[in-house]
């Protein structure tokens, strides 16, 4: 019943970039994800909805094995990138989280300076040959994520210091400096006003064209703006997932139904 | 678009940082192990050269008790007893031990008299006499008396005296150690624990083999209970009020730097201080406990605040934030949740700072605690009036001693120096533990 | 107030306070008093500090009380001090058991350890490296000295009675007299500092810890220590005279330095056990020859008597 | 005995200030917390705090004045009973109770603060005044400037701090060259790779390594490591024939100090919040990337904290470099030489058989008024970068 | 231009809760808030909307003096409460931020159980005279919150193991735990999913009736829906404040409209 494989010919042109093969989770004893299983195209986005704590931040910390930092969290299943198994013990973490990038749902900027935070992904992966190419990497990925106006007089005040939307965006600039493959977006836009949104929204398109995108997001207005694809998680289990269009106006099951009428929460 | 390297070849790039990475990691366990290991090394050295000093060699044999000679008088009344030195009561030992010998049937060539009586402590006769003064009713009767063995013949059964090293030993003769072998094997001389040594006072060079640890450890205990009382307090209220409440301002920084300074000051001139502060101005005693204790707390502050701080500015500033939003005032905030999260640190600060107070002679130097003290203190808190000695300053004192007996007694001090220590700090250890739970 | 008597001083002077405490304390009805180790100078810094129950009632010295420092006790208000006298501490030179034996003069340690030395009429620094070539008759073994640091007073005894001994003996003063002029009390107890005399800041089981890992050593040792140690180390004639109590009260043996204590006679009324305990270190029986302060290695003062009389009568310094 | 019996007495009194202000307050309230200004418990403390702060302020006056004897017990029984009564007056349910402990508790603070402040005054006094004798009788040009230590017993002796300071700072270097990596990868290694059962176990063990007397050390030193090091580096290397040595000396108390890095780091970086590790294994750094350029600048001011302390050791330790270096004071560059610092001098002329009034004694006051300022002067300097590198940071 | 003052009349009935008059905030050397002065009404809910980074949330802290605690930030200007000057030198800030509560932008949730951390306030002020009764405190917050059926089972597992939209509502529980008279929620519902907000929504219009609410919000539609009265902030400046449905229907400066109908962020 969670699983929401797609047949190849299904997809159209693109390729299952991750599969996922039922996956559990569980923190202790919480059964936080059960037995889910779902494909996600190359070069879309797919957005996650569902109620809050239905676990749709642990299935995504899931794909780039960030759930391994968590002491108590144990995850079972199988989940694939390009068909390779990301638990496979040849699979080095470091490397996968270089290809799978991430922005976390509480912003998390790094106690150094708002250039040093941006520019910290690409110094690691060596994109940089010289400074200025740093540099540039800086004030591409800062305009992109459309802070590059509001902090271009403050690139060293500290990152600490900035307004929470502001350390949203923040975060997204310094994971998009890595140029990941997928990108991973917990709730992107909760602290931003509708332009900064239609701002990201408007970045998320742009990665489309070369990568996957997978948000979270708590406005089925946006999922339906930017989605091509849409999972719904409910109580741990993915109960729908499939072309957005469909999902939005024509949902197969009732509970999705009821979530996106705001009968259930 | 290039296809994507496989996730199972590592490019070279990550393979190199990969390297790095383990170097890194073997180079944190490698500094593990070079803790390890020279903790190993130590402690070994140590217990292999002080475990001896846990057993000792008492002589068994019974002794007659004189009435004319313990209790010239008659009277049975400890108060006149007393006037009997132990000259007498060596005589009598001396008299018991030389028929004992020849009851046995125990014949060495060559050997005097006084040397036959030179087996024994000369701690025997003082042994012999408490226990007579303690029960009057002995004198006259015959008991089995367990009495220590001379530090020689100690040395001779733990393996320290070799009949090579008699020879030439002025103390001992090979006759006494042919001696010592044969009332071993009659039974008259064993090994036993040596509960002396955890209970006896100090003694002087004549006889090692009585020095025990009971006034230095209860001086150390003493000294503990006041730097454990007052330092870690003081320690973390200085560091609450310099973080948590003080302005930052020029006289803050000056404070600050102070008390990281004070750390650097050699703990002798805590001692300097000591005697010019407690005792010539405050007019506290020497060689008291309560002086030791207070020099110490001075000496550990630093090392405490030094870590609070460090935990303390450690706390996310969230914390504060959600509990001054709810309505906590700052002092309230502090201790319901900062204090809690910083506690490990702040503990970390307190085992290391009593390892130091507890580990340290310099500054007990000048105010008297590295003594010759054989009475014991009375009870707190008047006992922290009393002279004692205390741990550091008893190894301080044995390791210079000229008899070889005491470096086997000094070690053995050490072993139980780090018990004490182990001891006292199992409770912050355990305490540590639970509060460095990540939520 | 306080009812335990409290010395201070000498760590030369602490195992024979200790031994005299020790059985004062078993025999008599006063508890045994606390003897403090630290030095001589701490020890009657101590005792200046004035008079009162937190001050000490005893120091222990192993040098005379100098004039500056009975100065201080007096502006301190401690005025009547009784100075007793009662032995000497053997200083003696000895090296690991198994190594070779020696037989010194104060001219070997002058040769071998002064800083500088007169060579052909000039003064060169001193190219002594083995203990033969200072004096052909002694072993060719290198120069290791592990002599007192300058915080021990048993220096300043083998700066005196050694050093600048052999400095006299050997002439050497008096070419250096020519060299130098006057100044040649300092040049003849100047040290080498290349290595080859090493200072020991800590006490004589250092010594002989040090003499265990480098065998070439030849240590400076307090006669007791050396008894008690005899089957670790082999002691050096000095002189054509071996060290020991009696060559040493005789006065044939010349490296000792007498041992002090000094007492507060303004205490021996407050303290009880005070006298008792002063009287009970004299008397012949603990401190006389055969007793057993010369048991451990005291040598015995040839006129204790007169150290008996100081105590009974209480005399004081003038 | 009679202290004991006061001492329980004056338990009893607090307990019952403490139950008596509580029980107060919520009697004014009617019996209903919600009524009271603050928490009944703090009525308590409020009590307590005016029955103590009246007994102390008694005994306080009467050590002033110089009075002592059971009068003084009394006088303090009775104005502990005063407070309580003037704090159960006030003690009603619109008293800010709160407020007033907290004041009380914040008066502790500074109070407890003013500690440290006192004993540096008293340190810098103490040896001042010695200080002054000692410059009275020696050229302090000589004192600063001249390289030779070489103090005699007839007077006249050379006492130049110079080659003093060298060996205090060689030796603190070694010290510290070798436990500030070892105590800080330590630290890394048990906060972040270590499992939790190796960390309850390795971390106090290492922390026994700071609680071990001074003198096994040193005798370790010179039993194993000097002649160790003599035979495997000294002499092959021709750099001397001395088993004491800077290096041995160095080596050993490196050992002594490599808890007082790794402990005290090691629960600053375990504090870092979980959230930066996150952020950076994210964006693909390995953990040892994290933890150099995430984890460690963040937790910066804390380990500087802690390697100061561990400096601070190594400056004032005696035992170990009397032991390993020697004893002799000497400017040379040869890290196999013996040389010595300046608190051992500090410690042996102190301690030393030189009449107390002489230059020889005075010159440890002057070395150790020295030493302070040095210390200082390293002190402000660490606060300046930390400073500097705050800011850039945060 | 920036002075939003009332006058009594225009209120109707309430009566001016807060008052601010030429608040000027500093970061060091960043000027956030310019002048601004604002009046805002008993039992209303006012909503503070501007684009990310505008100074909403710095004017909120200021208004329980929660800036006190960065040591950067400098604040001018008069505030008061019921017609009390806030940074009066007799006004325990305690006080004040008991009977004006908080729920910041970013959740915080103490590192101890879920219900000591709602426990935590009632527990300080001496709200609860029994365990019981501290026992129903909880689950009243918690339920109001809309957490209660969520976590009932898990009161005694840790606060910061919820997902972000469930720490989110627990930060809500805390501070309606201590029933302050005000209470500012700093961007409450950006992590919650529309029943979840609705029901928080719901919980704003039912404190509305004893109580002020100051809500920062994102979403002009929340601000439309729950608030009263609107303040548009734009670059540390009031805009414009007034009725909300003055501001959303006919607002009078040109970069409110523009922000409303999404030119400006
Ligand atoms: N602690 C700080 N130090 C320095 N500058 C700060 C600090 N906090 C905020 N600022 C700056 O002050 C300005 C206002 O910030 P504020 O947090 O009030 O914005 P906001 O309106 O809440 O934005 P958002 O909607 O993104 O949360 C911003 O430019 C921000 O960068
Ligand atoms: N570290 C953790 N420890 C224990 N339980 C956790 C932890 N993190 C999440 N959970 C629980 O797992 C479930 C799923 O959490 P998750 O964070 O995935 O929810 P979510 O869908 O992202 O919700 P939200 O929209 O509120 O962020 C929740 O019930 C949550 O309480
Ligand atoms: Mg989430
Ligand atoms: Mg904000
Ligand atoms: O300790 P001394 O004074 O005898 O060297």
């Amino acid at each position: 019943m969670n699983d929401m494989r797609m047949p190849q010919a299904q997809t159209g042109a693109t390729l299952s970039k991750i599969t996922a093969r039922s996956v559990q989770v569980h923190y202790g004893d919480t059964h936080a994800i059960r037995d889910v299983s779902v494909d996600i195209p190359d070069r879309t986005v797919t957005a996650f909805i569902g109620p809050s704590g239905c676990g749709k931040s642990t299935f995504l910390r899931c794909l780039n094995r960030m759930n391994d930092t968590i002491a108590t969290c144990r995850v079972a299943g199988e989940i694939r990138l390009d068909g390779e198994d990301i638990h496979d013990p040849r699979v080095d973490p470091v490397q996968l989280r270089a290809r799978v990038g991430m922005v976390f749902q509480k912003p998390n900027p790094f106690p150094k300076s708002i250039r040093d935070n941006v520019a910290y992904g690409p110094k690691l992966h060596g994109l940089a040959a010289s400074r200025a190419e740093l540099d540039e990497i800086v004030e591409k990925s800062l305009r992109r994520a459309a802070l590059w106006t509001e902090i271009k007089d403050r690139l060293h005040a500290p990152g600490t210091g900035l307004s929470g939307g502001q350390q949203q965006r923040l975060c997204i600039a310094r994971a998009i400096a890595t140029a990941p493959e997928v990108l991973l977006m917990d709730e992107p836009c909760s602290a931003l006003d509708p332009i900064a949104t239609a701002q990201i929204e408007e970045l998320i398109d742009e990665l489309r064209e070369h990568f996957s995108v997978v948000i979270v997001t708590h406005s089925m207005q946006q999922a339906a703006r930017v989605s091509q694809r849409t999972a719904f998680f409910h109580l741990g289990e993915l109960v729908e997932y499939g072309e957005t269009d469909a999902i939005f106006t024509n949902p197969v099951d009732p509970r999705t139904e009821n979530y996106i009428t705001g009968r259930i929460g | 678009m290039t296809p994507h390297p496989s996730l199972f070849t590592r490019d070279p790039r990550t393979a190199r940082r990969r390297a790095a990475e383990a170097r890194f990691r073997g180079f944190g366990l490698a500094a593990v192990l070079i803790g390890v290991a020279a903790l190993l090394m130590l402690l070994t050295s140590v217990l292999s050269s002080g475990l001896g000093a846990f057993r000792q060699t008492h002589v068994h044999i019974p002794v007659a008790l004189e009435a004319s000679v313990l209790d010239p008088a008659g009277t049975r009344d400890p108060e006149v007893m007393r006037k009997v030195t132990t000259l007498s009561y060596a005589k009598v030992i001396e008299a018991a031990l030389k028929q004992a010998v020849a009851d046995a049937g125990i014949a060495i060539d060559g050997l005097t008299d006084a040397e036959i009586a030179a087996m024994l402590s000369k701690e025997a006769p003082a042994q012999l006499r408490a226990k007579v003064l303690a029960d009057p009713d002995l004198v006259g009767r015959t008991i089995d008396a367990s009495l220590l063995a001379n530090g020689r013949i100690d040395g001779y059964l733990k393996g320290r005296v070799t009949m090579d090293s008699a020879q030439l030993d002025r103390n001992v003769t090979p006759g006494q150690l042919l001696l010592a072998d044969a009332m071993v094997a009659g039974g008259m001389m064993s090994k036993d624990f040596n509960f002396a040594f955890l209970t006896a006072g100090d003694a002087s060079d004549l006889r090692p083999e009585a020095a025990g640890l009971g006034v230095a450890i209860i001086g150390s205990a003493y000294m503990m209970l006041i730097v454990l009382g007052l330092a870690l307090p003081l320690g973390v209220a200085t560091s609450i009020w310099l973080e948590e409440f003080a302005p930052k301002n020029r006289w803050t920084d000056l404070i600050e730097v102070n008390i990281a300074n004070l750390a650097a000051v050699p703990s002798i001139v805590f001692g300097v201080l000591g005697l010019a502060i407690f005792i010539n101005f405050a007019g506290l005693p020497q060689s008291a406990p309560i002086v030791g204790g207070l020099v110490l707390v001075l000496m550990t502050l630093p090392t405490v605040i030094i870590a609070t701080r460090a935990s303390l500015k450690a706390v996310p500033q969230g914390i504060r934030d959600a509990a001054l939003g709810v309505g906590a005032s700052r002092m309230q905030a502090v201790f319901h949740h900062v204090l809690p999260l910083a506690a490990p640190g702040i503990l970390t600060g307190a085992i290391i700072g009593l390892a130091q107070a507890l580990g340290e002679t310099a500054p007990l130097l000048l105010i008297g605690m590295v003594a010759f003290v054989r009475e014991f203190p009375a009870a707190p808190p008047e006992g922290f009036f009393d002279p004692a000695s205390a741990l550091p300053a008893q190894i301080y004192n044995w390791t210079q001693r000229s008899d070889p007996a005491f470096v086997e007694r000094a070690s053995g001090a050490i072993i139980v120096l780090l018990v004490f220590l182990l001891v006292m700090n199992a409770a912050a250890i355990l305490l540590r533990r639970r509060f460095e739970r990540r939520w | 107030a306080r009812d335990q008597v409290q010395v201070a001083g000498s760590s030369t002077v602490l195992p024979y306070a200790a031994i005299v405490a020790e059985i004062f304390g078993e025999n008599t009805d006063f508890p045994t008093p606390v003897i403090e180790s630290g030095g001589s100078s701490a020890g009657l810094k101590k005792f200046c500090e004035g008079v009162g129950d937190n001050t000490i009632d005893i120091a222990n010295a192993s040098r005379r009380i100098k004039d500056s420092e009975v100065e201080a006790c007096a502006s301190a208000g401690v005025t009547d001090i009784i100075e007793v006298r009662f032995g000497y501490d053997g200083i003696v030179f000895a090296s690991d058991i198994n190594g070779e034996a020696f037989a010194f003069t104060p001219e070997d340690w002058y040769r071998a350890l002064a800083a500088q030395v007169v060579v052909d009429g000039e003064l060169v620094a001193n190219p002594a490296t083995t203990w033969d070539q200072v004096n052909p008759d002694l072993p060719a073994q290198p120069i290791m000295a592990f002599i007192p640091g300058t915080k021990h007073g048993t220096r300043e005894v083998f700066d005196l009675n050694v050093i600048e001994r052999g400095c006299k003996d050997s002439g050497a003063e008096e070419e250096l007299a020519a060299l130098v002029g006057d100044d040649t009390g300092k040049t003849c107890t100047a040290l080498r500092t290349d290595g080859r005399a090493v200072e020991i800041d800590g006490d004589y089981t250092e010594t002989l810890s040090r003499i265990a890992s480098d065998k070439d050593g030849i240590g400076v040792f307090g006669l007791s220590f050396y008894e008690n140690n005899a089957s670790k180390l082999q002691v050096a004639t000095m002189n054509g005279v071996s060290p020991s109590t009696e060559t040493i009260a005789s006065g044939e043996y010349p490296v000792s330095r007498p041992l002090f204590f000094y007492v507060k006679k303004a205490h021996i009324d407050a303290i009880p056990g005070l006298k008792d305990y002063a009287e009970f270190f004299v008397a012949d029986d603990i401190a006389g020859p055969g007793g057993p302060l010369a048991e451990y290695g005291l040598v015995p003062d040839p006129e204790l008597a007169r150290a008996q009389a100081a105590v009974a009568d209480e005399v004081t310094l003038d | 005995m009679s202290e004991f019996w006061l001492f329980a007495a004056g338990l009893a009194l607090v307990a019952c200030a403490y139950g008596l202000g509580r029980a107060r307050a919520l009697a004014s309230a009617g019996g209903d917390i919600r009524a009271l200004h603050s928490l009944p418990g703090h009525y308590g403390w409020a009590a307590v705090q005016a029955t103590l702060g009246a007994a102390l302020a008694v005994l306080l006056l009467a050590r002033l004045a110089g009075w002592s004897g059971p009068a003084v017990a009394v006088a303090m029984g009775v104005a502990a009973l005063a407070g309580l009564g003037w704090s159960l007056h006030r003690g009603t349910a619109r008293f800010r109770a709160r407020n007033a402990v907290e004041r009380g508790v914040m008066g502790f603070l500074i109070l407890a603060s003013t500690i440290a402040i006192a004993t540096t005054a008293g340190i810098v006094l103490s040896m001042l005044f010695e200080t002054r004798n000692f410059f009275a009788l020696y050229d302090w040009r000589d004192f600063f400037f001249s390289a030779t230590w070489a103090p005699q017993f007839q007077g006249d002796s050379q006492l130049g701090i110079l080659p003093l300071l060298w060996g205090t700072l060689y030796i603190s270097l070694i010290a510290l060259a070798f436990a500030v990596p070892v105590g800080l990868l330590a630290a890394i290694y048990l906060s972040e790779y270590a499992g939790r059962r190796m960390r309850a176990v390795v971390k106090p063990a290492l922390e026994v390594l700071a609680g071990i007397p001074t003198i096994v050390y040193g005798l370790f030193a010179l039993i194993t490591v000097g002649p160790l090091l003599r035979d495997w580096f000294a002499q092959p290397l021709g750099l001397g024939t001395s088993a004491s040595s800077v290096m041995t000396a160095g080596l050993v108390m490196g050992v002594m100090l490599i808890p007082f890095v790794s402990s005290l780091s090691d629960d600053i970086i375990s504090q870092v919040p979980r959230a930066l590790h996150d952020g950076a294994s994210a964006l693909g750094a390995t953990r040892s990337e994290t933890i150099r350029q995430v984890i460690l600048p963040a937790a910066l001011p804390g380990i500087v904290g802690a390697v100061l302390l561990a400096a601070s050791r190594a400056i004032g330790e005696t035992m170990i470099v009397v032991l390993g270096a020697g004893a002799a004071a000497r400017l040379s560059l040869n890290p196999f030489e013996a040389m010595t610092t300046i608190t051992v001098k500090i410690v042996s002329q102190l301690t030393g058989d030189s009449d107390f009034a002489a230059p020889e004694t005075l010159v440890a006051f002057a070395l150790g008024l020295t030493l302070f300022v040095i210390t200082l002067a390293l002190n402000v300097l660490a606060l300046v970068i930390v400073r500097r590198y705050r800011e850039q940071y945060e």
